[in-house]
């Protein structure tokens, strides 16, 4: 049953060295606090698993602590490459990274298979792609009706998952709105789900019956992070700091450039300093 | 912003996303990419297809944006849309359904067959730069009706063998999809910054249709990796029209406006 | 592109003798006036696709219309048996029919397959279960990564749907709201998608973005029907007639009492009439 | 109503649900069948397990009716829950993806191994009577981590062997669930009007653990149509209480209230 906790001690208890880890969000609540949180534990060997990798993935990735990662797209979006992550990728700086590239019609079956308890997904995917010849994880089933051959992935089910979402009730309900991407998906395919909301709300009763609404029971742990997903945006809350994003481009490209900003805006910050980045960008949303 | 940066009054690049943004029709559905395609979508929306339906990968579908977006996720793009639904239905019910007409991609390596590679440059186990990936890519190149591309001609970009196969285009050519069991039209248009092409019926290799204004033979040849075809007649596509540029000016000011608008007042 | 139709030309022009149909609706907003009207129309031969066939499919069974049916739960629901369908399946009245069954399951993945344009749904079900015996499109794939055997069955793919929904916009675009069931995979599968309205607003602009809403494009017809699913109900606008489920028992048991039935209720009457009877159950939404 | 229908204060029917009640727990995830199941677990609610989340197939997740629903799919369901999603969704995610702790159904034919039929009574192919058929329940009996069902004893209803394996309860009994390849344990508990019953854990035939309130060994078996195994120790199961009982004459109570309010003046 859902717990309420502070973000440190949620992270703590619910990721360890060598969990297969989703930190999730399409371009919209991405949960760069417990990212964050989680560089600042210092954890090591994660399997990091998200259909668009982008500043979060690169800073764990440069940071070391990733031995594998399962993506569709590792772009900085709407900028240009990740640089930390094609550091790993084409000369195994600060580790060599294994990697599993699919598409994103692959992932998001995945995650939807892993959500729905099964062990492949099956799709009309991949045809005539490269990735099907380099990836082993891309495979076929034949439909016994048609004689179609589908494409299969084995489901996505991480270890934890980790989404940001614009608020909880009290009991520990958890809604997403807007670009809701596979934050749900992301949670039910999950052994375990923590989860930064903006707010804590008394009540979910006057909302539209047919949202996306997590319920308490598929949720391990929710913290109360405002600006949790700074520089994405939170709908209903506030704007993409797309500044940051471009900044990303410089502070990426250089080994140590990177270190320092790290060093400053992470290692030594905390989940309490995420409200004051995006104070200038409420007004925007 | 002036608007006489070329002799002609206009830039090959607002040339291309205008000329692209011709050949969408009022009641298609289009499967859009970021960067120039969805520049150009957007002018058409603006212009002569305001019933057009845009979708773009993060689940926005009928969206109507008045900036253009930063990535395929904007929170414009979900205030402005019919319906906002979630990333695994999009790819099941919208784009493997069968209900796009139009896929409009850009490439970072093009063939003359229409294959795109976005995924790596050099070998894909040990490349030389890795590029961002497939995306949506894969799947919208195969599953959309047919596939419009767009790009700005260079011989690193337009070349004789790409790298990596991200989306399949026509393969070899002539009916290697069908030989694939690809039921979908694959590329059927290429813009570029100087020139229209469209796939021999055939061989379906991409021939210069329509040369921009200003544009010669040598200069499409000359920006481009393979040995150019041009059709027996070649038309010039016509400029730019005074709305067509408006629009696509204005679209870009209020844009670099608004992106500018979140950052901590620093330039963007 | 949709049109807005008189609902006597909406099913003229989209139903065929001999076609596949699914007049679906789980328990609420079930297309009652398409269904009637298309029994006024008289149509021969059909395959009649839902989930849970109730009163609408006992009566257009009752009068020879089908040939076939696909279904996963044949009651009335809260009350019991459909006496007209028995009818026809124990005893060949009025006319013999094909049955193909399949469980919930079986056939809420069988129509999102279809709206995903697959051949087959791939799940896991019917272990142990006794119409994997009877029905030959109960088979089955195995998953190329575990070996699982998992059950397959074909897509559902109606050459024409028919729902029954709140309410559209002007342009033709439909909201869906409350228990939402399949109707909106069942549009999607379809090759064509009739719906009935309670009514027409100006515009969706205020809506939720994460609503049911079905585009314009993916509708051929919308008919404007107030009351057009009663006996069951409309969230929104009117209750569930109890009453009427409970009637429809005795009506049923007896073959001259449902002919007399039919022509008293649905043959001598119109789209139009079905407002008034929802008249007294308004209140009570 | 009156509170004395029996010499014992209840009826065998109202013991069945209150029984039926008590074994629900306040972190329980229930996936409701109609009927019977549908009061135990509202008793349940309004009673000692007030956090216990009710799952309707109709998509309604955690779902507080104040009246019994009719049907599966009753409004007073939506408006009543945490959320409602589509069915698709509610037979992959929810019931598939192994959140069901118990699911909880009713049968018209049982068998001493938990099978049940809601089929066909007689041949699938000519059938003598043409139920309504499976609905939810293949995929509830092997996909909920266990199974609870309920039903008023009968000879016709209690039998040796059933005419159709609706869904799959422990087969032949023993480890055929295993055999295939079903992880989950399938029927726990069958609650009867005049018994509780619990499967052997070796045999997994259902036996007697407790008689109702003045329930006899002779009556339970002469409405059963197999031979009844009684446990070694023999409970009495303990009458309704008075909160249990005001609780669910209320609830019914209510509900008559509500359907009938609903017709056209004519009695339901």
């Amino acid at each position: 049953m859902v717990k309420f906790l502070p973000l440190k001690q949620a992270v703590a208890e619910n990721l360890n060295n060598g969990d297969s880890v989703a930190f999730e969000g399409f371009t919209h609540l991405i949960p760069t606090a417990a990212a964050h949180e989680a560089i600042r534990q210092g954890f090591r060997d994660l399997t990091l698993i998200r259909m668009t990798p982008d500043l979060i993935y690169d800073q764990m990735i440069g940071m070391g602590m990733a031995k594998k990662i399962v993506f569709s797209y590792v772009g900085n979006p709407g900028v240009g490459l990740l640089r930390r992550a094609r550091d790993a990728i084409e000369n195994g700086f600060p580790r060599p990274i294994e990697v599993e590239e699919h598409s994103h019609a692959g992932m998001a079956n995945a995650y939807e298979a892993g959500a729905a308890g099964l062990p492949c997904a099956v799709f009309r995917g991949y045809r005539g792609a490269g990735l099907a010849e380099v990836n082993p994880n891309i495979r076929s089933v034949t439909c016994p009706f048609t004689g179609e051959v589908l494409a299969a992935v084995p489901s996505i089910r991480p270890d934890v998952s980790f989404i940001h979402a614009q608020k909880a009730d009290r009991k520990g309900n958890v809604l997403v709105e807007g670009i809701i991407g596979i934050q749900k998906e992301a949670v039910l395919a999950a052994k375990r789900a923590v989860v930064t909301v903006e707010e804590v709300v008394d009540t979910f009763d006057d909302l539209h019956p047919n949202l996306t609404v997590l319920p308490r029971w598929t949720i391990a742990a929710i913290s109360v992070v405002p600006g949790g997903s700074h520089p994405s945006y939170a709908h209903g809350y506030y704007a993409r700091d797309n500044a940051a994003y471009l900044e990303w481009d410089e502070i990426a490209a250089d080994r140590e450039k990177f270190q320092a900003w790290m060093k400053a805006n992470v290692i030594e910050k905390g989940a309490d300093d995420f409200a004051a980045r995006v104070e200038h960008l409420r007004k925007a949303a | 912003m002036s608007d006489n940066r070329t002799p002609l009054g206009f830039t090959p690049n607002e040339m291309m996303t205008i000329a692209a943004s011709r050949a969408l029709k009022n009641d298609d559905v289009c499967f859009v990419g970021i960067g120039a395609p969805s520049a150009a979508c957007n002018v058409a929306r603006l212009t002569h297809a305001p019933d057009i339906t845009l979708i773009y990968e993060s689940g926005t579908i009928g969206t109507a944006p008045d900036v253009l977006p930063l990535s395929i996720g904007d929170g414009e793009l979900c205030e402005t849309a019919v319906t906002t639904v979630a990333v695994p239905e999009m790819f099941r019910y919208w784009l493997q359904g069968g209900r796009i007409s139009i896929g409009f991609l850009g490439a970072a390596q093009l063939d003359k067959f229409g294959n795109i590679n976005t995924t790596v440059i050099g070998d894909y186990f040990h490349p030389k730069t890795r590029l961002p990936g497939g995306g949506g890519a894969p799947e919208i190149a195969t599953s959309s009706q047919q596939v419009y591309i767009t790009m700005a001609q260079s011989k690193r970009g337009m070349v004789e063998k790409i790298d990596f196969f991200t989306s399949f285009g026509h393969g070899e050519g002539g009916d290697h999809r069908k030989r694939l069991g690809i039921d979908t039209a694959g590329p059927t248009l290429l813009i570029t910054d100087l020139a229209v092409w469209k796939p021999d019926p055939v061989s379906k290799e991409f021939t210069v249709v329509s040369l921009h204004p200003g544009v010669t033979r040598q200069q499409v040849q000359e920006t481009c990796g393979w040995v150019v075809k041009f059709a027996e007649v070649l038309d010039e596509t016509p400029a730019p029209s005074e709305l067509e540029l408006k629009t696509l000016r204005d679209l870009q000011a209020r844009t670099k406006a608004a992106h500018e608008g979140t950052g901590k007042g620093k330039a963007a």
